[in-house]
């Protein structure tokens, strides 16, 4: 049995929970004006036309028409002009979805056949499910570690494909309270169908409560920290006064996230999740400008979870500890 | 003599030399887009993999895609001399032309094993046993799967231009072709020249601009 | 309907009808090895045919399991592994073998030589091998098919059919390269005809809008097929060596896949369309008796759809990770490809304004097709729309919209063409009643089919799902009450069609009064078309104006 | 028959010249932002061989209708296919030192 926010029952019509949701039902509803409109012209003058001048109605036909430019061009010009208010409309909704603000809360997202498993900055995890909290921007940082995935929750309107071998995020406000769908959109093999989960949209408090609840001791920087030492990245990376053989080795970690990034090929980059989950995984493709690209390559020895972990411990030390 | 056969479905045989000259070229056209897929390929993975196309493009063998190059504008200079012979009704020309041809076709097919053969012997082979590692490898491996893609398809397309002026050989020597009647030839002849055309995209893509940059 | 083929032919023969009746195609040689080896444009036509209704029952066949599996939340008879199967199966099925050839090599194969004036095509060896390739790629896609199954979707998407793969990707892939070859040498062959096998007088302006669409669909086959070619060619070498081209883990990158893979994919969905908006462009008038309605705008939009077909493909993969700007370049170009699309609707509709209407089958079928294909017109808007994509993408909505154009715009202008030609191809009339009850079952089977499917992409069930939450059940259950009903539709013209092989009355040269050179000859055509080489000199649709009738009546 | 051969062997020496160039250039090592020049010579070298050995001036309209359609829909599959690549921004770039 899958599990079923809405109980069960057939709606008519769904939820709208985020406010990007609203908007887009707005569009929604012009879209559909639009199109019932035309539906009801051309279907009209069908209607009209094969009833009125069928074979055997006696009507009076007089000359038909034999130059065509007119209409042809009115009604491409009326066309063109309610096409291009929807594209923009729809391109406009569309670019701010992918631009989330700087204080959204960052949820990590990790899809794998076939679940979702999602990973709070406090350590607390999930699968199949995603609490967030109401009426505060969130971000989800979604990674793959097989095949294409795609996140997509109809409650608020959008879907994001979810790629393996880099970050896609996708931002929301969700503004009311309740239980959604959570649904993967791109076919993933066998039990696609079933990689579903629910989104649990929460007031403030509760949010809190559950993350208190749910939480681990050193939260995910913790657990990237003991990443960070068993696997000896300390050896060369300075995170902090007395730790790593000196920065002539490697970069410094210390404030790292965040700040901007000479590299060797003369960008600058801002060291934000993506960069530094490449770095991570396919260390020579972003050689810091001045270092020698002698990192290995820690792709077959880390999960996407790892990954985050460790960034997570990355970001902690952006403020120098 | 001359043993054009008139289809029925033409006028004359003018008609039909241009239509079937008119569906060689469509049909070239349709290649281009085959090997075009293939060069946004190379366009696209080269954008994000700059350094190993770079590094990648230096273990390519520079003389043989040379020697190579040089034996294929000679080929299809030697042929388009060949289609002007047939032309002043000179068979015995065209006949020296399809053979010099012919055998040009089989040096740079000659040339090609070798070349495939360095290339094994370097393990230039993408795939678990790539002879390549360290930072750059992933987009070096990308600019070796266009070339094994590439030279292989570029061989197989060779191969069939060889066979066909051989054809045209076994078909001239039994004295079909006059300068009345020569369509197969020049039909071949713009096969032949096309084929010559892509490498002569190829060849720049795999040796010259990895190793400039 | 290959041996009814054979029966009908001999029964005429054995009914000695042979002596009274002229000669033609069909009774000018009977032999099996004069039909597998003919290079007569129209029995090629004939051998198509066979192939493609062979194909269409087999995609439908998964189409029904699917639907009853749909029936219940949890998948009435197969396990998710089994249906997932089965879509792929539908899908390159459907696509492959029955979509992109069906109205070219059938109806177009047959007609286009006529209504030129010509006595064949350019090129009919290379359409006979053009067959013979279609007939090894679809063996071997369908091997791959029931030889351990695929479970990728018609789609391919890397990695999943790469790293991912199971069952035998690459012998699908060859077959599905076979097919192409097969549609490029149909194409070319389509184009060098119209370009240099017209008959005297007939000038590109009298050409019927079917050429100028099987043209454009030509040119897209021609152009974008090849791309297909080299794509499946990189995923199989992918498949074969284990080497990243399009699977991140091993340094790919598998949007360059979406990119080169809609690179043809879309612009095949004007494949699909465009010989179909060609065959109701030549019945509208031909049942209104009047001519075309801006016959230049219609035939000029029929090549920009073909051309501006190939801006949009980016339009599939705006929630696939490609750059915000490129999804607005494409969103714009996207709407722009609806503009010559509805321009022709409104032509067909302004056809039909002060004419004669005639209700035969091919009408109905005809005025189906342009009901049918405005919803899926006016939902791709939906779909082109940037934000509302973002919600409707890969949910039952896209499944709903291409149906709507492929089955309900595409397989309806290909029984209308069929119940047109249909006394040309087979000498017989097929029953009229039969033919028109079929038409509406098939138009409301296929409401009640994929209307409710646009209420479940809009709630967000999303595509190739096994099983699926409680709440969609009844809108699923509806759908698969319609396409059950659909099913029905489809199986009657095969037995009706079949039935009027033997039984049909004998169809006179012209049973529409309709222009178009293809009626000047006899029905069925004799081997050579012509008897001579016909020369024209009027426009193609020119059938009496208003006044010209009255003045006959009265 | 000397026309033929001069004509053949003039198209060859300016195709074996062309080389000469993209090959001087690539071992001259002008640097990345030089290497797409190389194809320069090649897009002669390739209009050389369309013009003089298929000769497409020649051939019929419909020919050269061909080809220009040829180069029109590869121009289409790189151009438009390279806006995606071209724009899309796997890290955020900063902008304030970006050279």
């Amino acid at each position: 049995m899958n599990p079923s926010p809405s109980g069960g029952r057939l709606q008519y019509g769904i939820d709208a929970a985020s406010r990007h949701a609203v908007e887009a039902d707005w569009l929604f509803l012009a879209l559909l004006l639009v199109s019932l409109a035309v539906l009801a012209l051309v279907f009209g003058l069908m209607l009209r036309y094969v009833v009125h001048y069928r074979a055997d109605s006696g009507v009076e036909r007089g000359k038909i028409a034999e130059r065509t430019f007119g209409y042809e061009i009115s009604w491409t010009i009326a066309m063109l002009v309610v096409f291009f208010g929807l594209f923009v409309w729809g391109a406009d909704l569309y670019a701010r979805i992918w631009q989330p603000p700087e204080s959204a809360l960052k949820i990590y997202v990790v899809a794998k056949q076939w679940m979702w498993k999602a990973e709070h900055e406090g350590g607390q995890r999930e699968i199949n499910a995603l609490h967030v909290p109401v009426n505060r921007p969130v971000e989800l940082v979604m990674t793959s570690e097989d095949v294409i995935h795609s996140m997509g929750i109809p409650a608020f309107r959008f879907k994001r494909d979810v790629l393996p071998g880099r970050y896609e995020s996708i931002a929301f406000l969700a503004n009311e309270i309740g239980a959604y769908h959570l649904f993967c959109d791109q076919f993933c093999g066998t039990d696609h169908s079933r990689m579903i989960g629910v989104v649990t949209v929460m007031s403030g408090p509760d949010f809190q409560s559950w993350l208190a609840e749910n939480g681990t001791s050193g939260g995910l920087a913790g657990e990237g920290r003991a990443l960070f030492t068993r696997f000896g990245c300390g050896g060369c990376h300075n995170v902090g006064p007395g730790t790593g053989g000196g920065t002539v080795r490697a970069p410094s970690l210390v404030g790292l996230y965040g700040s901007p990034v000479p590299l060797a090929d003369g960008r600058v980059v801002i060291a934000d999740d993506r960069y530094i989950r490449d770095c991570i995984l396919d260390p020579g493709a972003q050689i810091v400008a001045s270092y020698e690209p002698l990192m290995p390559n820690f792709s077959s020895q880390l999960s996407e979870e790892d990954v985050v972990k460790l960034i997570a411990y990355i970001k902690s030390l952006a403020s120098g500890l | 003599m001359s043993e054009a056969q008139l289809h029925f479905q033409y006028e004359d045989l003018e008609h039909q030399s241009d239509t079937a000259l008119d569906g060689m070229w469509l049909f070239l056209a349709q290649e281009v887009l085959f090997f075009g897929a293939l060069f946004f390929a190379w366009m696209l993975n080269r954008h994000f993999h700059p350094l190993g196309y770079h590094r990648a493009a230096q273990q390519t063998d520079l003389l043989i895609g040379s020697i190579n190059t040089v034996l294929l504008i000679t080929s299809s200079a030697v042929y388009a001399a060949g289609v002007g012979f047939i032309r002043l009704d000179d068979r015995r020309r065209l006949v020296q032309c399809c053979v010099i041809t012919a055998l040009l076709g089989l040096a740079f097919l000659g040339f090609k094993g070798l070349e495939w053969h360095e290339d094994l012997a370097k393990h230039m082979n993408p795939g678990r046993y790539f002879g390549l590692s360290g930072a750059d490898a992933g987009g070096a491996q990308l600019f070796w799967v266009f070339y094994w893609v590439a030279t292989v398809l570029h061989g197989v397309h060779m191969a069939v231009g060889i066979g066909l002026v051989a054809w045209l050989l076994h078909r001239v020597c039994k004295g079909a072709y006059s300068a009345a009647w020569h369509t197969p030839v020049e039909v071949v002849g713009l096969y032949w020249s096309f084929v010559d055309v892509v490498w002569l995209v190829l060849y720049p893509l795999i040796y010259l601009v990895g190793r400039a940059g | 309907m290959s041996h009814a083929l054979g029966f009908a032919t001999s029964g005429i023969k054995a009914a000695g009808i042979r002596n009274a009746e002229p000669d033609n195609y069909l009774t000018h040689e009977t032999s099996l090895a004069s039909w597998l080896l003919t290079t007569d444009h129209k029995r090629i036509a004939i051998l198509y045919a066979i192939s493609i209704t062979f194909f269409f029952f087999m995609g439908g066949a998964a189409a029904a399991l699917m639907r009853i599996n749909l029936l219940t939340p949890d998948g009435a008879i197969v396990a998710p592994e089994t249906y997932n199967r089965l879509f792929t199966w539908h899908g390159v099925v459907m696509v492959w073998f029955f979509l992109v050839p069906s109205i070219p090599v059938t109806l177009g194969n047959f007609i286009v030589p006529l209504m030129l004036g010509a006595r064949d095509l350019a090129f009919p060896k290379i359409n006979l091998m053009s067959w013979y390739l279609f007939m090894i790629g679809g063996t071997l896609t369908t091997a791959a098919l029931f030889w351990g199954g695929l479970d990728t979707g018609w789609t391919f998407y890397t990695p999943l059919s790469s790293t991912y793969a199971k069952g035998h990707v690459v012998l699908a892939a060859f077959g599905i390269i076979m097919a192409g070859f097969s549609s490029i040498a149909t194409g070319l062959n389509f184009i060098i005809s119209i370009h240099r096998l017209r008959a005297p007088g007939m000038t590109f302006y009298r050409m019927p809008i079917f050429l100028w669409s099987i043209y454009s669909a030509s040119v897209i086959y021609v152009l974008a097929t090849p791309v297909l070619a080299m794509l499946l060619i990189l995923l199989s070498f992918e498949t074969f060596f284990r080497v990243g081209i399009f699977d991140p883990a091993l340094g790919g990158d598998p949007l360059l896949f979406q990119h080169l893979f809609w690179f043809y994919s879309h612009p095949a969905v004007y494949i699909m369309i465009l010989p179909g908006m060609g065959v109701v462009s030549e019945i509208i008038p031909a049942f209104s008796r009047k001519q075309l309605f801006g016959y230049k705008f219609v035939a000029w939009c029929s090549v920009s759809i073909a051309v501006i077909g190939f801006f949009v493909w980016t339009h599939h993969m705006f929630v696939a990770g490609v750059s915000v700007f490129s999804a607005i370049v494409f969103s714009l170009t996207s709407f722009a490809v609806a503009v010559p699309s509805a321009i022709k609707v409104f032509n067909w509709i302004g056809t039909m304004h002060k004419g004669y209407i005639h209700f035969d089958a091919p009408m109905i079928y005809a005025l189906g097709f342009i009901a049918l294909f405005t919803i899926g017109g006016l939902t791709g808007l939906w779909l082109a729309t940037l934000a509302a994509d973002v919600h409707l993408h890969d949910t039952y909505f896209v499944i709903a919209h291409f149906h709507f154009i492929m089955v309900g715009g595409m397989v309806s202008a290909y029984f209308a063409g069929l119940h047109y030609w249909w006394p040309k191809i087979t000498g017989r009339m097929y029953p009229e009643m039969w033919g028109r009850l079929a038409a509406l079952i098939i138009f409301f089977g296929f409401m009640l089919t994929f209307a409710p499917q646009f209420m479940l992409g809009y709630y967000g069930m999303p595509r190739r799902y096994a099983t699926y939450p409680p709440e969609f059940q009844v809108l699923n259950v509806l759908s698969s009450a319609g396409a059950g009903v659909l099913a029905v539709g489809y199986l009657l013209p095969l037995g009706y069609l079949v039935w009027s092989l033997f039984r049909g009355a004998r169809a006179p040269d012209n049973p529409w009064g309709a222009t178009g050179l293809e009626w000047q000859t006899r029905s069925p055509p004799p081997v050579e078309n012509f008897a001579t080489t016909p020369v024209v000199t009027k426009g193609p649709y020119a059938y009496p104006t208003p006044a010209a009738v009255a003045a006959r009546t009265t | 028959m000397r026309r033929i051969v001069r004509g053949a062997a003039l198209v060859w020496l300016a195709l074996a010249a062309l080389m000469a160039v993209e090959l001087g250039g690539s071992l001259a090592r002008l640097g990345p932002g030089f290497s797409g020049l190389l194809l320069l010579p090649a897009a002669i070298m390739v209009l050389l061989v369309g013009l003089c050995f298929m000769r497409v001036r020649e051939s019929g309209g419909l020919a050269r209708f061909f080809a220009l359609a040829a180069i029109f829909w590869l121009t289409v599959l790189l151009g438009l296919g390279s806006i995606d690549p071209l724009t899309r921004h796997d890290y955020s770039v900063d902008v304030t030192q970006y050279p």
